[in-house]
């Protein structure tokens, strides 16, 4: 039985080109990663980059959801949602770090393409980005904790990472040093929220290559070897009116609704690989010196129900917090407090069901667990690396309190 | 400023050495370790930045030779009284600069609890052995147990005795001939001169007599290693292969006898679970150290991050599973030191609490390590905070010497008297 | 807000009908219950049954799914999943031990009126129970741990509460004492499942009043005061050929795939009330003698978020659950597999997740929240109870893990 | 067969009493409490059952005179050295049979401790209360603290001061006139005959002088108790509120005067959680029993649901909490016993320690309560096997004395040194 079966989903919200995009990954997935493993391991020049040029480039997710006049997919209606959201799961299932680097183009082509705020000018003039040929990398630069305690506008609490000043018929961006979600080092454009002067959020394009952004040193972090990350210094950044790609609460929280959407599934995915190590680890294993079968073991049945049932949750909470956001006629705008709430909570809750997942998955491996050989560990590295890095607990607690409980002051 | 220091110990029943071990434990760390430990990771296969910080440690201060009798040039904490909560006390230091090393560190003393721990010395084989620990470069020991099939079947003794070894030893006239494959030691991949070997005399028997623990010098012919495994943390710690192939040593180098020496290796699971409760206490409170630097430093609504309420609920829940986790450290180590009021070190009550002990701490631990990550952010999985390499450490102590389930098994036969698990 | 927009579901699935029902199913809640906690706290005579007649009776739940050729309300199509789940969390709101009674009249009409393996006799015959002006309560009798070793069919290792012979046109029930889900001193009806002798599960209907019906002693348990239970046995029961409501285990595992969507819907709908009470609590509660309002406490506040996350995430997994029983077309047989361990796993990560957010809001509301008098400690007890009648831990994670990682033995 | 007497504790520790007085509290519950406990969910309001209970543990026994003085006709305890784990031990075994029993009992020791521990004995007011103990009926005392604004404001001592008490204490001559209205102490709601009252001598300020803790026996005019309040649980711990109107008592009621009394009343804090330590460890303990019978007499898969590797699985994680609480549990009492070694029971750092282990214990016991109900089904919610009495018993010890969160803001507090939470 596949995986989509074991674990299922409300299928009436797929369509068939969402299900022949889902072989196609997958394909991708045993051919480009899975396959090569044991020899590359995590290394980025020697399996990593390749794989993400025949996924981005070759075929064709780096410019997915931008419309095909402009030589893109053509996926850009929020049916995007389910769509995404099913390629996401395979795309992590082969590699958790190239689906966050995907999560984050998303992010940022929803803004260009797909919300309701979009302009027809900033995404004119990032489109050729993606659709050049090039393999474009592009990363969310979001508000986060602070050093200071000055009186100044923040984000539920959050510093911004920068501040744009308009200027003319342009802005200037200045800030940081500041942490981009990814690939900081390897980033072709950033997406940067910032401070539009009066603490009004609003989320800017500016080109790594652009006069006054400053790389640092790439850093070493615990998983995710697709992205080479490295803090980014904004000073005085000049960047057309057309960088801004967005202003506003509601309109920053839709794309991040959006992003919350393509983590959760990028954690989904990790655990229909985990699934599979533990199904052949659980098949093939003895224990007990009776010749019982590992997995028949009631104490390890009893862990893998538990496994199991977080897998098909995940996958469930992923695909209803999908199709909200697929249908804003229904369900409302993605910015609304109500729906990006419900994305927080999805993604917290899967997140942290993965977690729970592949620790206990690891717990039955036992040293296997954590031997690079089994290639389970890189999963559990990554999904961990995501879960801290896309919202501060602290924050996803404030706001779903707010939301859920009247909350005025937080 | 509060340190570490703060944290609960049962002050009556510190060893008279219990400063001093610390002191030189925490100089060495600090000074040694902590500065350089964010490369280690990368050194997992050759140890170029980690074999000199053994070397201080182990040759150079000198703990190598802390199990062997005085008068062979040990310090002679085998028959001190306080090996228990001696041994914890410089494993939690240790541990908080590296738990892979803590590992590597505490398992060199697996094998030789074997021969110099009263009531059960070999005085010959302590003689033997002493002179390779005395030398001046860091000398490792280690235990030779799990094999490819049944993996840590060898330490769920309970059930199987020794029935799933496939590792043969036969007596040829005054020679132990030795066949079999092992998986996994610490201190394997080439790092260790003495291997502590767990046998079978004869091939299938549960009888405990035929369960044979033997020592073999690693450059004994026919004793090959595999290269070291790469691991998701503990680079310190090498795991490797083993082969052993007609490896002939003299017949007395069998630690303690038909019998006894089945008897004893359960000491030896006490002592791993002493060695892992010390290990987690000595990393999470070196998490701590950090967690209130960071929390002081970085800011959230406007305050430093410890003044809000909703951060001080998670520091708080951390910081009181370390201190418990530290107080069951010590209670179990004078568990292990009072033989005379908690039982023989190697009975099955004190092996289970053990276990039941050892479990608790890392799946506390290892829990707390990930809401504190979550609390920090991308700073949390980020290597410059050493918080997420605790975090795979520790995870890694969780899940070795069996793992959960064979923990839990062993405590429930004990404590609800179970026949059939 | 209303609930039910704070923690949105795929609302595309219900249809005005339901919406409606809800509506005059709040009305009793708030009538029939709710006001009159006070003076009755939780007395049978002076609230719970009254409250059961208006409900089941002039409302018309006790036989709303039943044909309406045979005087039921015709909601008798799997679409009755749906409908009955958003039923049931407004009863549970009101009272989850009425809900409980509710869920298991509901299994058992699913059983006789909805299932694929359904057939016209039994539904004839029992038909008049539930249509006949009486309040007729029943409950399931379900397998259990057992009290001897000795070598017989068992399901999933737990023991038949009875075996039934076919004697004839007819069938000998014999077995207990028994624990029925419910009201075993109140029931009129048991839907009672046997061995059919050669290991095969039957469900058969056993009058209470049936000859060789004997009901033990109502004991007392921690809650669902609405359920009067006490142990049942059968000795040489003899009912008609008609009694016997399903065979086969197919066919069982469709009604408890049924039973456990309802079980889940009542612990959902007793975080309903629970979230009215804590937001009360958090609106007017001062505290740390700074007039700081209790729910603006940030620790306060995280906890909130994480007990409306898992109040969001219990009825999403609940009605999407609803959602692949009411369309056996889309998703299979209810009976079937994956469905089923669906059903099994969705009510156990409901039903943890209601006691994890009671728990907290009982911690938040410290001595009020075990004060008879804020009435958040009767769902608590309620909800508890539930969740260990229903299906020990053990045979769940078992289920769970064989459909989930292919186990052959367990 | 294993008995809960096989659960750790730190055996150097223990009172000379500890024996003496674990065989009689433990045949008090086997004989008296335990054969009809379960019918006292019923008796909440008027205690038929219950009273009787009490009579013989604190009356005829004798328990209630133990914390006064000897030649007061008590038995010394408060200056014995040994009051914390005594009194671990006696509660345990009372909490066992019934924790609104044990809370009940142990509150009555409460503000007597403010007057009979070592070194703040007030000689004065021992002899003037020790007689009312010394009677053959059994006699409570009650702390009145909570008010109906702030509720556990007054136990937040560290954030708050006194500045939220409401009830007032003015000095008129050589009396004190007391007007208030507290909430919710145990053994309110008619069964007190003494009151230690936390009142205010300047309202609205938080200088510690201005605290005072004042004895107010039930009987004197003014003083006025409502009916108890239905609870989930605890049906022997009556709780209700109190009236002062105009209440007069004489000046030197008060316990220790102007800063003593705040700084004594943080000891009645650490006392409270070496209390609620020992309550959830002997509940724990009688659960484990229970589960022990249990999972041998009823059968799954044909076999005694104990030899079932998943059900050995969650009976493993119950065993080995309940060691480790138990563990804790007698370390703190150590720590009060030795304030040589660890400092004033009043400290900061004593006071917060409790809190983290309190909660610890609480937390730990109430998840591991629910998974052996999930894990014993229908039988888990059941009266009959008193688990779920347990279970709700100890969920109302996990929320009293001023929840969770007030001990998380402590013990961030001390550990991280927070200054503005």
């Amino acid at each position: 039985m596949r995986y989509q079966e074991l674990f299922p989903v409300p299928i009436e919200w797929l369509q068939d080109s969402d299900r022949s995009m889902v072989e196609t990954i997958s394909l991708w997935a045993e051919q480009e990663v899975k396959s090569k493993r044991l020899e590359h391991k995590e290394d980025y020049e020697g399996l990593l980059l390749p794989a993400m040029r025949k996924l981005f480039l070759d075929i064709g997710l780096q410019s997915m959801m931008l419309p095909e006049e402009l030589g893109g997919g053509g996926i850009d209606s929020p049916d995007a949602a389910v769509t995404t959201t099913a390629v996401l799961e395979q795309v992590a299932a082969a590699d958790s770090g190239i689906g966050f680097l995907f999560a984050n183009a998303l992010a940022l082509q929803y803004a260009l393409a797909i919300s309701p705020n979009k302009s027809a000018e900033p995404l004119k003039e990032a489109a050729p980005v993606f659709t050049g040929g090039d393999i474009a990398l592009c990363s969310l630069v979001l508000p986060a904790y602070g050093s200071d305690t000055k009186e100044r506008p923040r984000y539920y609490g959050l510093d911004y990472p920068a501040t744009a000043v308009k200027t003319g018929a342009g802005w200037v961006v200045s800030g940081g040093p500041a942490r981009p979600q990814c690939c900081g080092a390897t980033a072709s454009i950033f997406g940067v929220v910032c401070d539009l002067g009066d603490g009004t959020p609003g989320m800017l394009i500016v080109p790594a290559g652009a006069k006054g952004v400053k790389k640092g040193k790439p850093f070493k972090k615990t998983g995710l070897a697709a992205s080479v990350n490295a803090d980014v210094t904004f000073k005085d950044v000049k960047v057309p009116g057309s960088a801004l790609v967005l202003e506003g609460i509601e309109a920053l929280r839709a794309v991040l609704s959006w992003y919350y959407m393509a983590c959760a599934a990028v954690c989904a995915g990790s655990l229909q690989t985990t699934h599979e190590i533990l199904q052949e680890w659980g098949d093939t294993r003895v224990i007990k010196g009776k010749g019982q079968v590992f997995k028949e073991n009631p104490l390890v049945a009893s862990l893998m129900g538990e496994i199991g049932g977080k897998m098909g949750t995940s996958r469930l909470l992923t695909y209803n917090l999908a199709r909200m956001l697929s249908r804003p006629d229904v369900y409302g705008p993605a910015g609304a407090g109500s729906l990006h709430v419900s994305a927080i909570s999805a993604f917290k809750q899967v997140g942290r069901m993965a977690m729970e997942a592949m620790d206990n998955t690891m717990e039955l491996m036992a040293s296997a667990g954590y031997a690079t050989e089994w290639n389970l560990e890189r999963y559990w590295r990554d999904v961990k690396t995501v879960e801290t890095y896309v919202v501060p607990e602290t924050v996803a607690q404030t706001c779903m309190a707010r939301q859920y409980f009247n909350l005025k002051q937080l | 400023m509060r340190t570490i220091d703060d944290f609960t110990r049962p002050l009556e029943y510190l060893s008279p050495l219990d400063r001093y071990l610390g002191e030189i434990g925490r100089k060495w760390a600090d000074t040694e370790v902590i500065p350089i430990r964010r490369d280690f990771d990368e050194d997992w296969e050759h140890h170029k930045l980690i074999e000199p910080c053994f070397r201080s440690l182990q040759a150079e201060i000198g703990f190598q030779r802390m199990l062997f009798p005085e008068d062979l040039g040990g310090w002679g904490l085998g028959h001190s009284g306080y090996m228990g909560t001696g041994a914890a006390r410089l494993f939690e230091e240790v541990a908080r600069a590296d738990s892979g090393m803590a590992v590597a560190f505490g398992v060199l003393f697996w094998p030789l609890v074997m021969i110099c721990v009263e009531p059960h010395v070999n005085r010959r084989l302590c003689e033997e052995f002493a002179p390779m620990f005395m030398e001046s470069r860091p000398v490792f020991a280690a235990n030779a147990m799990t094999e490819p099939q049944g993996g840590a079947d060898i330490e769920n003794m309970e059930i199987v005795g020794g029935s799933t070894i496939q590792t043969t030893a036969v007596l040829e006239g005054d020679e132990w001939v030795i066949n079999g494959h092992k998986l996994w030691p610490t201190n394997s991949g080439g790092v260790a001169d003495l291997f502590g070997v767990v046998c079978t005399t004869n091939p299938g028997s549960k009888d405990p007599d035929d369960l044979a623990f033997i020592f073999v010098p690693a450059k004994t012919p026919g004793c090959t290693q595999g290269g070291p495994y790469e691991k998701a943390g503990m680079a310190a710690d090498k795991n490797s292969d083993i082969w052993f192939d007609n490896v002939r040593v003299p017949s007395w180098f069998r630690a303690c006898g038909p019998g006894l020496d089945a008897l004893y290796f359960k000491e030896v699971v006490s002592l791993g679970n002493l060695g892992s409760l010390a290990f987690v206490s000595g990393a999470m409170m070196n998490v701590w150290e950090i967690l209130r630097d960071f929390t002081s430093e970085t800011t959230f609504r406007g305050k430093p991050l410890k003044e809000n309420d909703d951060v001080a609920g998670v520091l708080a829940n951390f910081a009181g599973g370390v201190d418990i986790i530290r107080v069951l450290t010590y209670q179990y180590a004078r568990m292990l030191d009072r033989p005379d009021l908690y039982g023989d070190r190697w009975s099955e009550e004190i092996v289970a609490k053990g276990r039941a002990y050892k479990y608790f701490a890392c799946d506390k631990a290892v829990e707390d390590l990930k809401k504190v990550m979550n609390l920090m952010g991308a700073h949390g999985s980020d290597r410059a905070h050493d918080v997420e390499k605790h975090w795979r450490d520790i995870k890694i102590v969780q899940l070795w010497m069996g793992g959960k389930q064979l923990c839990q098994m062993e405590v429930a036969r004990w404590f609800y008297e179970c026949e059939t698990l």
